[in-house]
C-alpha cells in the first residue's frame, strides 16, 4: 500500500549486527540499507557501489572501480570506507569477525588507492573472489573505526540500532523479532528503487501469517508454508513455487569412534538404504509436491555446479532387499534383520524445530518403508541443539549417533557446502565425521582454481566421491514457496528466496501496481 | 449422576486405549490422494495431512495421553500431596527447605525446563511422566501447605494432640482428611495440567519420541494448516477428547469430595433449607 | 509423695500479633502455681478471660509459657519425650471448654471415640473396646450408644457434644483429669450424674481431677479444694469449705455473694 | 528497629534468599543441557572450527563453569545480566522490553479470568446442586479442559477477521499520536489475553467453588442467615473472606505457570513476550537471556507468593499463631 | 397479635445414618408481646431444635410439620421476603455457647459494626454504638481489635450476646446465654437482658438449665423431655408444684446451695 512491500516471515531477526548476525533475514534487510561492491543474481554478480572489476593474471589482486555516494548523517561514501571494512575484518577474523571469515578467506589487505578505486589482494589465487567478496556489507568508517580499535571486542557487541547506511533504503524502525522498516533512502548512489518503503513482520506462527495475508494485512509471504497453499490460492493471492536451494539428508555416522553399530559405515548397506527411500512420496505426502527427489549436495539450481550424473536412486524396496541379503544382513524369522547377532534397529534423530512437520512425515514413510526390508527406524527427536550435541557426541567424539535427519541451505557457489563434509571441519560443522583425504585434497584444489569451467571437474569429481561413500543421502530438495498480494508485479524467482542475504534484487525489482 | 458420567467416559476412552494395541489398529498407509479428505463413510472422521484415518489415530492415540497424563499427575499428586503436608505440619526449618524447594519448582517456567530434563535423560513416556510431575507436584503442595498450616491450629487437632496421638496418627485421621477434598480438586487441577502439558511439549515437538497421541495431533494439525484448509475434522477431535478426559477426571474429584466431606452439607444458602410436610405423620 | 501435676510459677503472654510487626503483649496468665495431688478434686473459677483456659493448656503443654515450670509426676513437661510422653498423654486427659471445635467434624461419634483407645491400644479387642465405648456413653446417658455412635458431631445438641467429649476422655481411664467447663451446657439432673462419676472415680480409681467451673455449687459439693482466678492471677486457694465460706479476696467475695443469688453492688 | 520493619526484612531476606538459590540452580541445572549456543551459532555458512573456538572465547564460555558462574555473578552485582548471545544486546534491556510487552497481556488475562472465575465459582457453590451450578461447573471445566494451543487456534478462526492476530501492535502503523498506539495495543492484545483467560478461569472457577462450599458448612453462615443478611452478604461477609486462603494460594501460585504457559499465547499470536524469548533463548542456547528472563519472572514470582503469604496472614488471622 | 404463635409443631432429623430423630413432637406455644417464656429440659431434648424452627433456621437435613407464627409471619409458609426480614430485626438470638456464629478471619469490631449498618443504623455512628454494645456486655474496649479465637470462651459468648442485642429486636431467643459466664457477668448479663425487656418491651424466650434463674422469672415455663412439651404453664406455679416426674427430677437434682451464710 502507498508502496510500502509489507513481507511477512516466520524466520526471525533479532540483531541488525552485520558482522555478528547470521540470521538470513537481517542479513536481506541490511543488504538493502548497507552498500556492497555487488549484488548476486544466480552465478553471477551484478554491480553495485562496484561499477566494475578487474584482476591480474594470476587473478591474486583485484582492482574496483567504486561509485561515491553518501552515507545516511552527510559523510560521504568513498574507496576509503570499503577498505576499511575490509581491513577491519582481516584484522579482527579470528575475533569478533569471525563469521565473515569465509567471505574473505584468503584475502591479504585492502587499499584504496583513490576515492574511486579499491585494490584487494590475495594471498593466493581463489576461486569466485569477487562473488565472495560482494557479500560484505561496506560500513562507515567514521562510525565503526573506534569500535574496531584494541581486540575490536566493540565490534561484536554493537548493537547498531540507529544504523548510519548508503544503500537504497534506511531504517524507520526496529523491532527485534518483531519488525523491521525501511523506507527510501534519497540520498542512494544507485538507481531508486520502485518501493517506497519496506517492512519485515517476523511470525512464530504460520497460521496467523497467512491470516495476515489473506486479511490484506501483508503483501509478501515468505516462505508459505506448503499446507496453506490452496487457502492462499483461494483467497486470489499469487503462490510462486520454484526451485529452492534448501535439501533434506539422511546423516550417517562415518566415525570409527561409533563401535555399537560398525555395520552403519559399510556402503552397501548405505547404498542399499538409498533405494528403500521412496523420495518421491516424500516430496508428494510431506512437503505436498513443492519438493522434488534429491541427489547432489550441490543442488541442480546452482547450474553447472551440479554433477548431472548424480541422480536419486530409484526407489525399490526389491533392490534394496537383495542388496542387503546379499552384504550379508539375513532376515530373522520375525522379519528383522540381524548383524552380529544384534536386530537391525536404528534410533533416527531429527530437531522438530527446523525439520518441522514436513521432516516428521517424511521420516514416518521412510520408516514404513524400511520395515519391509527389515530394518527398524525409531524417531527420536527434539531441538536442534540438543540434537546436534547428540549427533556429534560426546565431546565431538561421534561415539554414540548412527543416523539423523537434517539439513542445508548451501549457497550458489559449491564451495561452502562442499566444505562441511571435510576433514578439518570435524569439531565444527562436520554431522558425519567423515574425513576423506582425496577429497580434501580436491577441496583445496577447486578453491584456489579461478578458471570456472577447470573448478567445475573438479567440483562434480568430488560429487562423485560423495556419492559413492554417501556420508549424506539427500532425499529431497525443497521448493521455494512464496505468495504475493495481487497489484504487485516484478517478482523474480530468486534461488535463495525472497529474503536474500547476498543480493537486494528480490526487493529493488518488486512494484506496486496501479 | 457426574460419577456414572465420569467413569462411563473414563472406561470408553480407557477401551479405546487398550483396543489400539490389542486389535492391531492401523490407520492406515499415507496416501496422497486422500489429503485432508472430509469426513466420509469410510473415514468417519476424514483424514489427515498425510491422508491417513483420523478416527483410527483417535483411537490409537488414547493410549499415551491417558497413561501419561494419569500418571503424570499421580507423581504431582503424591509428591505434591505429602510435600505439603510435611511442610504445613511442621514448623520450623523443615517447613522453609520445603517451602524454598517448592518455590523453586513453582518459579521454573514449565516448559523450558521440562525441555531440559527431557534433552538431559533423552526422549521416552515414562521420562515424559517423571517430567511432568516434577513439574505439577510443587502447586498442589503449596496450597495444601497453605490448608494444613490453617488446619493445624483447629482445636480437635489439639485435642488429639492433647491425647497422645502420633504425628502420624493426627496427619492421616485429621490433617489428610481435612485436606483430601482439596488434594482431589488440585489433584483433578493436576491431571489437567499434566494431559495439557504433554500436549503443550508435543506442540512443541519436545516430547521426544515419535508416539501417536492426541498432542501430536494436534500439532500436526496446527503446523500443517489443517485450519486454512477447512479440515475441522483434524483439529477439533483430539482437542475435544483431551477436554472429555480431563471433564471426566474432574467430575470424579468432585463426586468424591461430596462423599469425602460430611459437613458440605449442613447449611446452605436458602432461606428456608428444611423441607416441610403437610401431615405430622412420621415420616 | 509429689503431687501429679504442679504448676510454679506460670506465664502466658499472648502478642496481638498484625500484619506487620506485633501489637501490645497480653498476660493471660501471670505467676500461677498450683498442685493437684493424687485423688484429689480441685476447681478452679475465676471471672471470665481471666486465665483459666490458657492454664489448662499451658498444663497440658499445648500452650507455650513465657516462665514458670511444669511438673507431671514430678517430671518436667518440657524434658519428656517418647514413651514416657505418650503414657503421660493417657494418663492425663483434657476435656476442652468447646466441645463443637474440638471434636473433628469429619468423624463419627464412634470414630471420636475409638480414636484415644487405638492410639494407646487399650482394649484387647474390637469387641472389647465397642463394650467400653458404649460403658462410658452410657456414664454420660448416652444411651443407647447405637443411636450416636454413627452421628456426625454437627447433628447432636450442645449438650450431647459435652458429654461426647467427657465420655471420649473418661473411656482412657486417666489418673488426672483436666475439664475446662466439662458440664456447663447440660441440665441439672445430668450435670450431677456427672459430678458424681467423677467423684465415684475418685473413690474407686484415685482419679484426679483439675475441673474449670462458672457454677460455684457444683466446686462446693464436689473439690477438695479451690483456687480463685482473676486477670490472670490466682488470687485465693485453699480447701474448699474454707474459702466459700471466709474468702478473704475481694474479687472472691463478690464472686460467691453473686453466686448466692444477692446483688452484687 | 521496630518489629514491624524487623518482620518485613526477615520476609525479604528468604524473599533475596530464594531469589539467590534458585538463579545458582538454573546456571548450573541449564549448563548441563547437551549441545551449546556456539554449535548452532557456527551452523552457519562460513562455519568453521576457528568460528566455533572464537565465539567461544567471545562468550567466555572457554573457562571453567566455576568461573563463568563467578563472572555472572559479578555482572550481576553490578546490575548488569549480560549481554545476549543472539541479539548481542544487553540481556536487560531485552528482558524489560518482553517484560513490557507481557505484562499487561498476561495481567489482562489474569484479571479477566479471576473476574470471572471467582465470580462464577461463588455463583456455582451459592447455587450448588441446581442446573447453574451445573451449567458453570461443566462449562468451567470444560474449557479449562482445552489445550491452550487449541483455544488460540479456535479464537484465531473465529476473530481473525475482526482482529488482529499477531504480533504486539501493527507494524506498519506510522501513527503517533498516543491514543491510535494505545488502540492499535489494545486490539493486538484482546486475543491473546482472552486466550489466556479462558485457558485460566476454570481453574479459578472450581476452587472457588470448592472453597466457598467447604465454609457453607460452617455455623457463622447459619447464624449470618439469622441476623438478616441476604444471600449476597453472607457470600460477600462471611463465606467468601473464609474461603479466600486457598483461593489467593492458587492464584498466586498461578502466576508462575501463567507466565511459563504463556510460552504458548505467546507462540500462537506471535506475541514478543517474556515466555517467547526464554523458549528462543532455551532452544539457541542463549545462557545470558535465558537466566535473565528466569531471574526475573523468579523475581515476578516470588514477589508474588510473598505477596500471597501476608495477604494470606491478613486473611486468616489463624495461621500466624 | 402474640409474639409467637407455634401450633403443632413437628422437627424430624435425619442422623445421618438412616435414622430419623423426632426432636419437636406436636409442640404448641404462644407468647404475647412483651411476654416471657422460660424453656428447660434434659439435653437433647429438643430446646434449641424448637428456637431454631422459631426463626426457620433449621438445616437442610431437617423436615418440619406444623404452623409457626412469629411476629404475624409465618415462618414456615409465608413469602420469604417476610421471613427475611423478620430476622434480626425483629428476632435476635443468642447461640448456644456449643455453636461458632463468629466469623474467624474478622475482627469482633468489624463484624458488629457491619451487622448494625446492615440493619440500618448509621455508618458514623455505628462505631460509637458498637462500642456501646461491648461495654453493655463487659467486655473492655481492645476486644474489638480481636479475632473470634483470640477471645475466651466467656467472652465469645458476651460478643455472641452483644450481636443479639444490637438491633433492639422485639423478640429475643436466647439458648443458654450466660453457660459459659463466671456468676458476676452471668447476674450482670441476666440483669441487663431483664432491663431491656422491660424498656423495649421485649419479648424473651429463655432456654436455661439454670432452675434458679428460671425461678426468678415471671411468664410461662416450658419443660422438654425427649421432643415432647411435659409440662406448660406459669413458672410460679409449676415449680411450686410441679406435675411431671420429670420436672420433679430436675428440681430435685438442684444442688443446695449451702453457701448462703453471710461470709464472715
Ligand atoms: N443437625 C442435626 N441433625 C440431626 N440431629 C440433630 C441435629 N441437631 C440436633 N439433633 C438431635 O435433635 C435432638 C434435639 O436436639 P437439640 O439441639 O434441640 O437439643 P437441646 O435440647 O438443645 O439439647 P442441649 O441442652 O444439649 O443443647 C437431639 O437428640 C439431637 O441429637
Ligand atoms: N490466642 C490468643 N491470642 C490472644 N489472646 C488470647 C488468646 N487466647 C486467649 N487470649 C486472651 O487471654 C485471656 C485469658 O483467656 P482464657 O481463655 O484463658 O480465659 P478463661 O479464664 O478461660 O475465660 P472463660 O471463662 O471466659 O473461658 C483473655 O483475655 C483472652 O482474650
Ligand atoms: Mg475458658
Ligand atoms: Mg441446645
Amino acid at each position: 500500500q502507498n508502496g510500502v512491500l509489507r513481507v511477512g516471515t516466520s524466520f526471525s531477526c533479532s540483531s541488525l549486527n552485520p558482522y555478528t548476525t547470521t540470521q538470513s533475514s537481517c542479513l536481506a534487510a541490511l543488504r538493502l540499507m548497507y552498500p556492497s561492491l555487488g549484488q548476486a543474481s544466480g552465478s553471477e554478480v551484478l554491480p553495485d557501489l562496484a561499477t566494475s572489476w578487474s584482476s591480474d593474471d594470476k587473478g591474486a589482486v583485484w582492482t574496483f572501480k567504486l561509485k561515491t555516494g553518501q552515507w545516511s548523517d552527510g559523510k560521504p561514501l568513498t574507496a576509503k570506507d570499503a577498505a576499511f571494512t575490509f581491513n577491519m575484518l582481516l584484522k579482527h577474523v579470528n575475533g569478533p569477525t569471525a563469521r565473515r571469515a569465509r567471505a574473505i578467506a584468503n584475502v591479504e589487505k585492502a587499499e584504496a588507492s583513490d576515492d574511486q578505486t579499491l585494490v584487494i589482494t590475495f594471498k593466493q589465487p581463489t576461486s569466485n573472489a569477487v562473488g565472495r567478496l560482494a557479500q560484505i556489507l561496506i560500513v562507515p568508517e567514521h562510525v565503526w573505526a573506534p569500535l574496531a580499535e584494541g581486540d575490536g571486542a566493540k565490534i561484536a557487541t554493537f548493537p547498531n540500532d540507529e544504523p548510519v547506511v548508503a544503500g537504497p533504503f534506511k531504517l524507520s524502525r526496529f523491532a527485534a523479532d518483531q519488525v523491521i522498516l525501511l523506507e527510501a533512502n534519497g540520498d542512494y548512489f544507485g538507481e531508486a528503487p520502485a518501493l517506497k518503503g519496506v517492512g519485515i513482520q517476523f511470525f512464530t506462527d504460520s497460521t496467523s501469517m497467512v491470516q495476515a495475508l489473506i486479511n490484506k494485512q501483508l503483501d509478501l509471504v515468505t516462505p508459505l508454508p506448503v499446507t496453506s497453499v490452496e487457502a492462499a490460492k483461494k483467497a486470489g493471492i499469487t503462490v510462486a513455487s520454484y526451485p529452492g536451494l534448501r535439501f533434506h539428508s539422511w546423516l550417517f555416522n562415518s566415525s570409527e569412534n561409533q563401535k555399537a553399530s560398525p555395520e552403519i559405515r559399510d556402503i552397501k548397506l548405505r547404498q542399499a538404504f538409498a533405494h528403500a527411500i521412496d523420495r518421491k512420496k516424500i516430496a508428494e505426502v510431506a512437503y505436498l509436491g513443492f519438493a522434488t527427489p534429491g541427489d547432489s549436495m550441490v543442488p541442480k539450481v546452482t547450474g553447472d555446479w551440479s554433477n548431472p550424473k548424480v541422480v536419486p536412486e530409484k526407489f525399490d524396496l526389491d533392490l534394496a532387499n537383495k542388496l542387503l541379503d546379499e552384504a550379508g544382513y539375513a532376515k530373522g524369522a520375525d522379519g528383522w534383520r540381524t548383524t552380529n547377532g544384534r536386530k537391525m534397529s536404528y534410533k533416527v534423530l531429527i530437531p522438530t524445530n527446523v525439520e518441522g512437520a514436513e521432516g516428521l512425515r517424511a521420516l514416518e514413510i521412510v520408516t514404513a518403508d524400511f520395515k519391509q526390508i527389515g530394518v527398524e527406524l525409531v524417531t527420536e527427536q527434539s531441538d536442534n541443539a540438543t540434537i546436534a550435541a547428540a549427533i556429534t557426541g560426546p565431546d565431538n567424539t561421534f561415539a554414540d549417533s548412527t543416523i539423523a535427519q537434517w539439513g542445508w541451505i548451501p549457497q550458489m557457489d559449491p564451495d561452502f557446502i562442499l566444505s562441511v563434509v571435510l576433514c578439518s571441519q570435524i569439531g565444527g560443522l562436520s554431522e558425519t565425521a567423515y574425513c576423506n583425504k582425496d577429497y580434501d585434497v580436491l577441496y583445496d584444489a577447486q578453491a584456489k582454481e579461478v578458471d570456472p569451467e577447470k573448478r567445475k571437474q573438479t567440483v562434480w569429481q568430488m560429487q562423485e566421491i560423495l556419492e559413492r561413500d554417501r556420508p549424506y543421502i539427500v532425499t529431497v530438495q525443497q521448493n521455494n514457496v512464496e505468495a504475493y498480494a495481487p497489484g504487485w508485479s516484478g517478482f523474480i524467482e530468486n534461488p535463495i528466496g525472497f529474503l536474500d542475504y547476498t543480493s537486494n534484487r528480490p526487493f529493488m525489482s518488486m512494484k506496486p501496481g496501479n | 449422576m457426574k460419577l456414572k458420567a465420569a467413569l462411563t467416559i473414563l472406561g470408553l476412552f480407557f477401551l479405546a486405549a487398550l483396543s489400539g494395541p490389542l486389535l492391531g489398529l492401523d490407520p492406515g498407509p499415507i496416501d496422497v490422494q486422500h489429503i485432508f479428505a472430509a469426513p466420509s463413510a469410510q473415514n468417519w472422521l476424514g483424514s489427515d495431512d498425510a491422508g491417513r484415518d483420523v478416527l483410527i489415530q483417535l483411537v490409537i492415540g488414547a493410549l499415551p495421553s491417558l497413561v501419561v497424563g494419569l500418571s503424570a499427575a499421580a507423581v504431582a499428586i503424591l509428591i505434591g500431596g505429602t510435600v505439603g503436608i510435611l511442610a504445613g505440619y511442621s514448623r520450623g526449618w523443615l517447613d522453609l527447605v520445603l517451602l524454598r524447594i517448592m518455590d523453586y519448582f513453582i518459579v521454573v517456567p514449565a516448559l523450558p525446563f521440562a525441555m531440559v530434563i527431557t534433552a538431559i535423560w533423552g526422549p521416552g513416556l515414562g521420562h515424559m511422566i517423571v517430567v511432568i510431575g516434577i513439574l505439577l507436584w510443587s502447586t498442589t503442595a503449596r496450597v495444601v501447605r497453605a490448608q494444613v498450616k490453617s488446619g493445624r491450629e483447629r482445636l480437635y487437632v489439639q485435642r488429639a494432640r492433647a491425647l497422645g496421638a502420633s504425628h502420624f496418627h493426627i496427619l492421616t485421621r485429621h490433617i489428610l482428611p481435612q485436606v483430601l477434598p482439596l488434594i482431589g480438586t488440585t489433584g483433578s487441577l493436576a491431571v489437567a495440567l499434566a494431559i495439557l502439558t504433554q500436549a503443550a511439549l508435543e506442540f512443541f515437538g519436545l516430547a521426544g519420541t515419535g508416539v501417536l497421541s492426541w498432542g501430536t495431533m494436534i500439532r500436526f494439525a496446527f503446523q500443517r494448516d489443517a485450519m486454512l484448509n477447512d479440515a475441522w475434522w483434524v483439529v477439533i477431535p483430539p482437542g475435544l477428547c483431551i477436554c472429555l478426559v480431563i471433564t471426566a477426571c474432574y467430575w470424579l474429584a468432585q463426586s468424591l469430595e461430596q462423599k469425602l466431606n460430611p459437613r458440605l452439607h449442613t447449611t446452605d444458602l436458602r432461606i428456608r433449607s428444611f423441607a416441610l410436610r403437610a401431615s405430622a405423620e412420621k415420616p | 509423695m509429689s503431687a501429679l501435676l504442679e504448676l510454679k510459677s506460670v506465664r502466658v503472654e499472648f502478642a496481638a500479633r498484625g500484619l506487620f510487626g506485633e501489637g501490645p503483649r497480653v498476660v493471660a496468665v501471670d505467676d500461677a502455681s498450683l498442685t493437684v495431688g493424687r485423688g484429689e478434686i480441685v476447681a478452679l473459677i475465676g471471672a471470665s478471660g481471666s486465665g483459666k483456659t490458657t492454664t489448662m493448656r499451658a498444663a497440658l503443654g499445648l500452650q507455650p509459657i513465657d516462665a514458670g515450670e511444669i511438673l507431671l509426676s514430678g517430671q518436667a513437661l518440657g524434658k519428656m519425650t517418647g514413651r514416657a510422653l505418650k503414657d503421660l498423654r493417657r494418663r492425663v486427659q483434657l476435656i476442652f471448654q468447646d466441645p463443637t471445635e474440638a471434636l473433628n467434624p469429619r468423624m463419627t461419634v464412634d470414630e471420636i471415640m475409638r480414636e484415644g483407645l487405638s492410639i494407646h491400644h487399650i482394649g484387647a479387642s474390637a469387641a472389647e473396646r465397642r463394650q467400653m465405648i458404649a460403658e462410658a456413653l452410657g456414664f454420660v446417658g448416652l444411651t443407647p450408644p447405637c443411636d450416636f455412635l454413627a452421628r456426625h458431631p454437627h447433628r447432636l445438641s450442645g449438650g450431647q457434644r459435652q458429654r461426647v467429649a467427657i465420655a471420649a476422655a473418661l473411656a482412657l481411664s486417666p489418673d488426672l483429669l483436666i475439664a475446662d467447663e466439662p458440664v456447663s451446657m447440660l441440665d441439672p439432673s445430668i450435670r450431677a450424674g456427672i459430678l458424681d462419676l467423677f467423684a465415684r472415680l475418685r473413690a474407686e480409681r484415685q482419679m484426679s481431677t483439675l475441673m474449670v467451673t462458672h457454677d460455684l455449687p457444683s466446686a462446693y459439693h464436689l473439690a477438695d479444694r479451690v483456687y480463685v482466678m482473676n486477670n490472670g492471677r490466682i488470687v485465693e486457694q485453699g480447701a474448699t469449705r474454707a474459702v466459700f465460706q471466709a474468702p478473704r479476696h475481694d474479687y472472691t467475695k463478690t464472686l460467691i455473694r453473686a453466686a448466692s443469688g444477692r446483688p452484687v453492688a | 528497629m521496630t518489629s514491624r520493619s524487623r518482620y518485613l526484612l526477615g520476609k525479604i531476606g528468604i524473599a533475596v534468599f530464594g531469589i539467590f538459590a534458585t538463579l545458582t540452580l538454573n546456571f548450573f541445572l541449564f549448563r548441563v543441557l547437551p549441545g551449546d549456543a556456539i554449535s548452532s551459532m557456527a551452523r552457519v555458512p562460513g562455519g568453521s572450527v576457528e568460528l566455533k573456538e572464537a565465539l567461544m572465547r567471545q562468550f567466555g564460555l572457554d573457562k571453567p563453569l566455576w568461573g563463568q558462574y563467578l563472572d555472572y555473578l559479578v555482572q550481576l552485582a553490578q546490575g548488569n545480566l549480560g549481554v545476549s548471545y543472539s541479539s548481542l544486546r544487553p540481556v536487560t534491556d531485552e528482558v524489560l522490553r518482553a517484560l513490557g510487552n507481557t505484562v499487561p497481556m498476561t495481567l489482562l488475562g489474569i484479571l479477566i479470568a479471576i473476574l470471572v472465575g471467582v465470580t462464577s465459582g461463588i455463583i456455582a457453590a451459592w447455587k450448588h446442586d441446581t442446573a447453574i451450578d451445573n451449567v458453570i461447573s461443566n462449562i468451567a471445566t470444560v474449557i479449562y479442559s482445552a489445550p491452550t494451543q487449541w483455544i488460540a487456534i479456535m479464537l484465531v478462526l473465529a476473530f481473525a477477521s475482526y482482529l488482529p492476530v499477531s504480533g504486539a501492535s501493527d507494524p506498519f502503523a506510522f501513527a503517533n499520536d498516543i491514543w491510535s498506539i494505545l488502540a492499535d495495543r489494545v486490539k493486538h492484545m484482546i486475543l491473546p489475553s482472552l486466550t489466556l483467560a479462558l485457558a485460566t478461569f476454570g481453574q479459578y472457577t472450581l476452587v472457588t467453588r470448592s472453597a466457598v462450599l467447604a465454609t457453607l458448612g460452617e455455623d457463622y453462615v447459619s447464624a449470618a442467615k439469622a441476623q438478616g443478611y441476604p444471600v449476597s452478604r453472607v457470600l460477600a461477609y462471611q463465606a467468601l473472606p473464609n474461603a479466600l486462603v486457598p483461593i489467593v494460594t492458587l492464584i498466586a501460585l498461578s502466576a508462575g505457570t501463567v507466565i511459563g504457559g504463556s510460552v504458548v499465547v505467546e507462540t500462537a499470536f506471535s506475541w514478543p513476550g517474556i515466555g517467547r524469548a526464554m523458549y528462543d533463548a532455551i532452544v539457541q542456547r542463549d545462557y545470558p537471556m535465558l537466566q535473565g528472563a528466569l531471574l526475573v519472572v523468579t523475581i515476578v514470582v516470588i514477589l508474588v507468593n510473598l505477596l500471597a503469604d501476608l495477604v494470606n496472614m491478613k486473611l486468616d488471622p489463624r495461621i500466624v499463631e | 397479635m402474640p409474639a409467637i404463635e407455634v401450633e403443632k409443631l413437628n422437627v424430624w432429623m435425619q442422623a445421618g445414618d438412616g435414622r430419623i430423630i423426632h426432636a419437636v413432637k406436636n409442640a404448641n406455644l404462644s407468647l404475647g408481646n412483651g411476654g416471657q417464656l422460660a424453656i428447660i429440659g434434659e439435653s437433647g431434648s429438643g430446646k434449641s431444635t424448637l428456637l431454631m424452627a422459631l426463626l426457620g433456621l433449621l438445616p437442610p437435613n431437617a423436615s418440619v410439620s406444623g404452623r409457626v407464627i412469629v411476629n404475624g409471619v409465618d415462618v414456615f409458609e409465608g413469602p420469604e421476603a417476610a421471613l427475611a426480614g423478620l430476622r434480626w430485626r425483629e428476632v435476635a438470638m443468642v447461640f448456644q455457647a456449643s455453636s461458632n456464629p463468629l466469623s474467624p478471619v474478622h475482627m469482633i469490631g468489624q463484624q458488629l459494626t457491619r451487622l448494625l449498618v446492615f440493619h440500618g443504623h448509621d455508618p458514623k455512628r455505628a462505631k460509637a454504638r458498637m462500642r456501646e454494645l461491648l461495654d453493655m456486655v463487659r467486655l473492655p474496649a481492645q476486644c474489638e481489635q480481636l479475632y473470634p479465637h483470640q477471645l475466651s470462651g466467656g467472652m465469645r459468648q458476651r460478643v455472641v450476646i452483644a450481636f443479639a442485642l444490637a438491633c433492639q429486636p422485639k423478640v429475643l431467643l436466647a439458648d443458654e446465654p450466660t453457660t459459659a459466664l463466671d456468676p458476676i457477668v452471668q447476674a450482670e448479663i441476666i440483669e441487663l437482658i431483664l432491663a431491656l425487656r422491660q424498656s423495649l418491651d421485649l419479648a424473651l424466650v429463655l432456654v436455661s438449665h439454670d432452675l434458679a434463674l428460671v425461678g426468678r422469672m415471671q411468664g410461662d415455663l416450658a419443660v422438654m423431655l425427649a421432643g415432647d412439651i411435659v409440662e406448660y404453664g406459669p413458672v410460679t406455679q409449676l415449680m411450686t408444684k410441679p406435675k411431671h416426674e420429670h420436672l420433679r427430677t430436675l428440681l430435685a437434682a438442684l444442688p443446695d446451695f449451702g453457701l448462703v451464710e453471710e461470709p464472715a
